[in-house]
């Protein structure tokens, strides 16, 4: 008994020191917050889960595109445009030059591929402050999808966009699939030597080079994984919308730097993990829909109760404030953790002392 | 080669003189194409429009060298525009009215800023984008999403005003900034525990300098110069609406860059943020000239970025 | 016209406790068009409300994020609500969320900007007219061969690129050249900047066709003291009108139209929708494509019927836009049979 | 078998290496000397790929070789322990320890078990106490300096090169480790290590090369060499007569006068657990013990750093409760580190601000400040501390180690503090140097000023302090004055061995 406590105990304080800790209590309060709001028996049910999903996997995976590069302690603010160009390649080769959609959506991701690659090249070779970068970057991909695309347009055939909403067996989402095998792949990442390497540049660029890693390479390689991971993001964004927008993404360039940090990753590299990105953009995402639920009791609450949608959004922003300043607590937790650590370490040598 | 490495020098050491230098090829080339736009007007928008950035440059040009990014300064250019506006609704003789609500607005701001990177320890750019974020949605709230009133008529005139068709009244303003910001950053203590506070925050406190409050101080006087360059902002364009200077945030960031100031902090100038921000305006102009749709126009302001980048603001090799 | 024949047989029922109605919009901020369009919805309901039309109102923003938009639409849908009204991001995007709408049995309008779908009711400002009215006068007033320069709004959205087209299609045909073309995003600080940059690269510019932003047009024309322009046309805010009436206080010195673009269509919009609930019929015969009613702009002003029209907004302040919108009786007898 | 020579290295206007040669053979530990800035580090830092060389060859088995990055010099069978390590902190101890070179299976998957049996045999090897599952962040810095041993060890090289990892490590781990050194030179393994604590050349080198200025001046064998000639190599002069002489001779006025500092009963868990210290006027301090019984600490929060759990410091007469080191050096403290980079300083401000630095604070916030005065303060500073520096403009990183602390000692001597306190001023400075910063240290007593200098070099402590307090686990273990300074009873308390007389003085 006491045995199965002391692990529990162990896995617990193990947990809090974990990057995806501070992530993981920002999203479980805002989901009660939201549970709360919304009714249970309006929450867990398949159809407004496979909603929250449907409409925010392209949130998600931009998130997880982006804690790719910050764990590096890069980040690419031009990740909301990159999201268009897939959109935009997406529905125009098959619209005007007749390509085959499963091959233009193919290059959609090869397309976003080659920008993060640019990106990667000015960043990791050129070594030009990726913040500074990806912000030149944004004028040109802009530039580009409009371009292709002049005006909002197009569509994709029906049966993808219905699949895209389905769920398999009424029960599970096709998103939630499409996350799940993004996560597989971090896993198995994770497991190898590369992911090794991210964790070392990140941590300290000069010590990982001295250990015989290519620091270039590795950010390089990053760069695609994140581009890989942008272009399936933004096929869901296609698929979500049934059709072209050339100015639909922008905004997910800072809101996924953003989702990044509260879900725990450190800005300035080699601290956090994928988990961290699932909690933050999922908090995102239910500040968003407990706003929506928030108000709406308080139209049934307060009769004649009537407010413009600045108050909405007034509230969620400054829910997002107060869940960064929130996790400087967990941070502390974390510290306090830490500390816990290093004791029973300096006790442990004690013992082997005596 | 030796002449080679002596470019490289003075390339390096010289961000502001280089700034000059590709603003003035810049503008030869605007010429080159386009002869009609050597005229009188040409110069007084530049200056005007180079000064208004500057201004709005000013406080970003101090947070940066601590170290920080300040990513809400067109926030509160935009809020501190609205009272402008709302309260000098077309009369005379209310600025120490907008003052009195300015000022307290930008000090609420630039403490929050400060406060939550220095002992909070958030990362500068996010919270300083969620403050913004927040400041956006008080205009609205604050007016309802309508273009407030009008500026004073004179405030407006010594502002728009040309001397000798040219030289911006504006320049006026820019003297009295010019010189409290440069003797700010050169001339005084504060400056100093700056530039080494943003170098080796550990140094710098065990050093005895107070290393927080100068920090925050960057973050609140760089607000307040945001809040004055708001104001500013609204009398040159007469009236405002909500968020009408939020571009300014990540235009200072450019000015601010090219100028030479370090993203890690430590070292940088007024000055060379006054010629980053020429040269950015210069480079507008320069594209302006092109007959080319607005995406062919973002694409090359996007490339040139990246050009001028590459020349300042590499980060050293690992390998030396 | 699907959308208004399926909810017909509902609406005879519900009206005793009066429609539950939600209003999304892609944008609000940065946008003083929508805000106006935003404040006089808001108008209207109180009037419904007040006459138990409408029992509950909610109103939304995506901020122009379509994975937003696509969800609040699909909430007020699960939320039970009978009217879903959309001032939409884009002329696409919502396919698959008007399939549920209608499979859900919910009369969905979509307002202001059109959105291409068989399946709602569209009900927009001709935005081609609109156009069309604005840039057939600025080139009679200058003539063939004279130059001007374009203000677009955004590029890449749907109505400024609606409205390019018409600009485009006009100057060409009557040998009007384009000297430059700007975006500026409806945006007036946007606006100065460029007119100043146009103004210092010395292009030579008989009129301006522009949309919008007109006030930092001549703002940076003002501080620049250059000549006022051979003509400019604008929309109707009013703050502009009585500074393109001060401007020609004393004589006619630069010619100027300005075209209503009512925001108050989604108070019209809204009118259409109602009445679609209580069950009325559409002419099909005011219908153009994709079931759009489309309001042919009529309030106009230039140097003409300067008094007139200066008279009839003395009441308003400068920062509203001049719009008006159909009450429910006058949406009925402009478009429905019964 | 290792040659390379003709290398020559300029960083901007400084000549790190010029024209220098130096080669080594299996089964030899080589000895690399020099003064501080002679180009040691930036020797090793060619050889392992992270210096690209103006000019110059290197050869391996009589082969030209090039080395572009440090793939190439691993590859090359070459490991590097670095001065300043290369350890990633938020790692774990295994995953740096095979960092680079990860046992891995099918799919690149990382062969966890083998890496664990690779950490867990080298751990045991070198007998370093922690589990191949800790962070590196979490462990005392000398633990970490072995680690950063173990990881070039473990690569199994063929040239080893250890840059002044003996700095900060224990007695008893420098034995250990040159135990494993000697093992490896039987297995034919080249090494090479940098150092400036002499005793230890001569325990384990066999020969010597020494830099002077960036050229190789001298090379030989150890048994040949002795000291004197040593020192004469890398400085140029015959060592001073006087060189011990200087601070020999005891303060008698050590007694006299009130205690400018009086330390009773200071608690700061976990490191500093009760600790009482009196400082006089004019009386030089001595700090001793073995590494992270709480020195640093315990100097940190005198300076106001650090917030006490209990315990009172009496500055002046005053129970004072510093909040910051803004509040303590505005009444007078100074504070040196020896860990230049992270505390001292500003590596890209000039060498004039680097100098002004702690007078910044002298005064309004806003009041004014020109560089004519930076300039004239710092160029006294300059000239009276004999620093070279090229330019009073030019970056304090272009100093060389040596310098840099000069720098920083001068800064708050020309200050005039009434307390100076010095946290192992002279880690990594060349003899040289090191007797120029105790000289200026003593004029300063001689003045007035009060010193507390800690020390992880004990030769240093005897040798300039007037009282020695010996810390142990947090405790003072003894204190050490006049006759009682003896090497022997110095590293008795530094063992936690208090029974010798000096225990008892503390009570006293
Ligand atoms: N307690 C910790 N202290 C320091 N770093 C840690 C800690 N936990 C994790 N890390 C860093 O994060 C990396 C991955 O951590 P870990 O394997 O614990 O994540 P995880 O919880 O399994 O992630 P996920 O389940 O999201 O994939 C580690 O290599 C390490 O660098
Ligand atoms: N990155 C650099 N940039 C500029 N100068 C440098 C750099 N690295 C070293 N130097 C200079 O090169 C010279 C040699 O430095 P190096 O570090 O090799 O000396 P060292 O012999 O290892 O000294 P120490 O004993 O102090 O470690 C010094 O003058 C130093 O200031
Ligand atoms: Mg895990
Ligand atoms: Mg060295």
């Amino acid at each position: 008994m006491d045995r199965v406590d002391q692990k529990m105990i162990e896995r617990f304080e193990s947990f809090r020191r974990a990057p995806a800790f501070t992530g993981f209590v920002l999203f479980s309060l805002v989901l009660l917050l939201n549970i709360g709001l919304q009714g249970p028996q309006n929450f867990f049910t398949a159809s407004n889960f496979g909603l929250l999903l449907e409409k925010n996997t392209p949130l998600i995976l931009v998130t997880m595109a982006q804690a790719m590069l910050m764990l590096l302690g890069m980040i690419d603010i031009s990740i909301g445009v990159q999201l268009s160009l897939v959109n935009v390649i997406a529905i125009m080769l098959p619209q005007e030059l007749g390509v085959p959609w499963p091959v233009a959506w193919a290059l959609g991701i090869l397309a976003v591929m080659a920008i993060a690659a640019i990106n990667g090249f000015f960043v990791a070779y050129m070594r030009i402050p990726s913040l500074l970068s990806s912000f030149a970057m944004i004028y040109i991909v802009k530039g580009i999808n409009v371009i292709i695309m002049s005006k909002p347009q197009g569509t994709v055939p029906e049966v993808v966009w219905r699949t895209y909403s389905k769920e398999i067996g009424g029960m599970i989402p096709i998103t939630f699939v499409i996350v799940l095998i993004i996560f597989l792949f971090w896993i198995y990442l994770k497991k190898t030597d590369y992911m090794k390497h991210v964790y070392a540049v990140g941590g300290n660029e000069r010590n990982a080079y001295a250990s015989g890693i290519n620091p270039a390479r590795v950010k390089m390689k990053a760069f695609l994984i994140a581009g890989f991971i942008t272009g399936i993001a933004g096929l869901c964004l296609t698929a979500m919308s049934a059709s072209g927008n050339p100015l639909m993404g922008e905004a997910y360039g800072l809101k996924s730097i953003a989702a990044c940090i509260l879900g725990g990753i450190a800005l300035s590299g080699g601290w956090g993990t994928m988990s961290c990105a699932l909690f933050g953009s999922g908090f995102l995402v239910l500040i968003q829909s407990s706003v929506y639920y928030l108000f709406k009791q308080l139209y049934v609450l307060i009769p004649g109760f009537q407010v413009t949608t600045y108050w909405q959004n007034l509230v969620s922003d400054s829910i997002i404030l107060l869940g960064l300043v929130a996790t400087i607590f967990t941070a502390q937790t974390q510290r306090a953790a830490f500390k816990n650590g290093i004791k029973k370490q300096l006790k442990g040598g004690e013992r082997l002392g005596e | 080669m030796v002449n080679n490495n002596k470019l490289k020098q003075f390339v390096r050491d010289n961000q502001i003189g280089m700034a000059l230098i590709i603003s003035a090829a810049l503008f030869t080339v605007n010429i080159a194409i386009n002869p009609a736009s050597l005229n009188a007007n040409t110069f007084g928008s530049i200056i005007a429009l180079t000064l208004l950035l500057s201004f709005a440059s000013a406080g970003q040009t101090m947070i940066m060298i601590t170290g920080g990014i300040d990513l809400s300064v067109g926030a509160v250019m935009s809020m501190a525009a609205i009272f402008t506006a709302n309260t000098m609704a077309g009369q005379e003789g209310m600025m120490p009215l907008v003052l009195v609500q300015v000022i307290p607005m930008a000090l609420i701001v630039g403490l929050i800023n400060g406060v939550g990177v220095v002992k909070l320890k958030l990362p500068a750019m996010v919270i300083t984008m969620c403050v913004s974020n927040v400041v956006t949605r008080l205009q609205y709230v604050y007016t309802q999403g309508l273009p407030t009133g009008t500026t004073s008529k004179f405030f407006t005139q010594t502002l728009q005003h040309r001397f000798f068709g040219f030289i911006p009244a504006m320049s006026l303003y820019a003297v009295v900034i010019f010189i409290a910001v440069l003797y700010l950053l050169n001339r005084s203590r504060f400056g100093q525990q700056l530039f080494l506070t943003g170098n080796n925050k550990n140094a710098a406190y065990l050093a005895g300098i107070r290393k927080d409050t100068v920090e925050i101080l960057a973050y609140v006087i760089g607000s307040l110069l945001a809040g004055v360059a708001g104001i500013i902002g609204a009398g040159y364009m007469n009236f405002v609406i909500c968020q009408s200077l939020d571009s300014y945030t990540m235009m200072s960031i450019v000015a601010v860059v090219v100028g030479g100031t370090l993203l890690i902090g430590g070292k940088g100038s007024y000055l060379g943020t006054a010629a980053g921000a020429l040269l950015i305006i210069v480079l507008g102009n320069c594209l302006s000239v092109l007959n080319s749709s607005d995406s062919v126009r973002s694409i090359i302001m996007g490339g040139v970025l990246i050009l001028l980048l590459a020349l300042y603001n590499k980060e050293k090799p690992i390998r030396q | 016209s699907c959308g208004g024949s399926e909810s017909a047989d509902k609406g005879d029922q519900a009206p005793a406790q009066g429609f539950k109605v939600a209003s999304h919009n892609a944008e609000i901020e940065g946008n003083p068009y929508r805000v106006v369009y935003e404040n006089q919805l808001l108008e209207a309901i109180e009037g419904y409300k007040a006459d138990g039309i409408v029992s509950e109102f909610a109103s939304f923003t995506s901020n122009n994020d379509s994975a937003v938009e696509s969800q609040q639409v699909e909430q007020t849908i699960n939320d039970g609500y009978d009217l879903i009204m959309i001032n939409p991001i884009a002329a696409t995007g919502l396919d698959p969320v008007i399939a549920k709408a209608k499979e859900a049995g919910i009369t969905y309008i979509n307002a202001d900007c059109v959105y291409n779908s068989n399946d709602i009711i569209n009900v927009t400002v001709d935005q081609e007219a609109w156009a069309r009215i604005n840039v057939e006068w600025a080139v009679e007033t200058l003539g063939s061969g004279s130059k001007i320069v374009l203000f677009n709004g955004i590029d890449g959205n749907s109505a400024s690129e609606l409205r390019k087209a018409v600009y485009h299609e006009v100057c060409d045909k009557n040998n009007v050249e384009i000297v430059k073309e700007f975006a500026h995003g409806w945006d007036d600080t946007q606006a100065q900047q460029q007119m100043a940059q146009i103004i210092s690269s010395g292009v030579k510019f008989d009129g301006i066709v522009n949309q919008e932003g007109a006030n930092g047009i001549m703002n940076a024309i003002e501080e620049a003291k250059i000549p006022y322009p051979g003509c400019i046309t604008s929309s109707e805010e009013v703050r502009w009108i009585r500074k393109a009436a001060a401007i020609n206080e004393k004589e006619l010195v630069m010619p100027f139209i300005i075209v209503e673009n009512p925001p108050g269509i989604g108070a019209t919009a809204l009118a259409v929708g109602l009445n679609l609930l209580q069950g009325h019929k559409l002419d099909d015969s005011k219908l153009a494509e994709w079931n759009n009613i489309k309001y042919t702009p009529s309030w106009i002003m230039t140097y003409d019927n300067m008094g007139e029209k200066l008279d009839s907004i003395k009441d308003l302040p400068d920062s509203t836009s001049v719009s008006s919108y159909m009450s429910l009786d006058e949406a009925r007898a402009a478009y429905f049979v019964d | 078998m290792f040659k390379m020579h003709g290398i020559t290295k300029r960083f901007d206007a400084v000549v790190a290496l010029n024209e220098a040669s130096f080669e080594v053979e299996p089964g030899e530990i080589r000895a690399l000397l020099g003064s501080n800035g002679s180009g040691k580090s930036t020797l090793v830092k060619v050889l392992s790929g992270l210096v690209n060389p103006n000019a110059g060859k290197i050869e391996f088995d009589d082969m030209p070789v090039q080395i572009h990055n440090a793939q190439d010099s691993r590859k090359l069978g070459i490991a590097v322990a670095y001065q300043d390590l290369s350890l990633i902190q938020s790692m774990s101890v295994m995953d740096n320890i095979v960092l680079g070179m990860e046992p891995k299976g099918a799919l690149g998957i990382i062969n966890r078990k083998q890496a664990y049996v690779q950490a867990k045999e080298i751990l045991a090897r070198l007998k370093i106490d922690c589990r191949p599952e800790d962070l590196v962040q979490n462990l005392a810095p000398s633990l970490q300096s072995m680690i950063e041993v173990a990881k070039a060890i473990s690569q199994k090289p063929r040239l080893l090169l250890l840059d002044e990892v003996t700095a900060s490590l224990h007695h008893d781990e420098v034995d250990i480790l040159f135990e494993t050194l000697k093992e490896l030179k039987k297995e034919g393994a080249a090494i090479v290590i940098v150092t400036h604590r002499m005793e230890e050349i001569f325990k384990i080198c066999d020969n010597c090369t020494i830099l002077k200025g960036g050229e190789t001046v001298a090379r030989g064998k150890m048994s040949e060499m002795d000291l004197n000639e040593i020192v004469y190599h890398m400085t140029g002069k015959r060592p001073d007569a006087d060189a011990r002489g200087v601070c020999s001779d005891q303060n008698e006025n050590m007694d006299q006068g009130e205690p400018v500092l009086e330390v009773k009963n200071l608690v700061l868990l976990p490191k500093v657990k009760d600790i009482s210290v009196t400082g006089h006027k004019g009386e030089i301090i001595g700090i001793g013990g073995l590494e992270g019984q709480g020195q640093s600490e315990f100097i940190r929060t005198l300076l106001g750093a650090h917030k006490p759990s209990s315990g009172e410091i009496i500055y002046k007469g005053v129970s004072e409760k510093f909040k910051s080191p803004a509040q303590a050096i505005k009444k007078e403290m100074g504070f040196v580190s020896g860990d230049r980079n992270k505390e001292a300083v500003f590596p890209i401000r000039s060498v004039a601000e680097n100098i002004f630095a702690g007078k910044t604070t002298k005064g309004r916030m806003f009041g004014y400040l020109g560089p004519k005065e930076i300039n004239r303060f710092a160029k006294e500073t300059v000239e009276e501390f004999n620093i070279k520096v090229g330019s009073l403009k030019h970056p304090a990183n272009s100093l060389s180690g040596g310098n840099q602390q000069k720098l920083v000692v001068g800064r708050w001597i020309a200050l005039a503090p009434k307390l100076l306190l010095l946290d192992d001023p002279t880690k990594g400075v060349d003899i040289n140097s090191r007797r120029e910063i105790h000289k200026i240290l003593k004029k300063c007593t001689e003045e007035g000023m009060t010193v507390m200098i800690s020390s992880s070099d004990n030769a240093e402590l005897l040798e300039i302090a007037d009282r020695i307090y010996i810390f142990y686990e947090g405790r003072v273990s003894a204190m050490l004055a006049g006759e009682n300074r003896t090497e022997e009873k110095l590293v008795a308390a530094m063992m936690g061995l208090t029974s010798c007389e000096g225990g008892a003085e503390i009570s006293g």
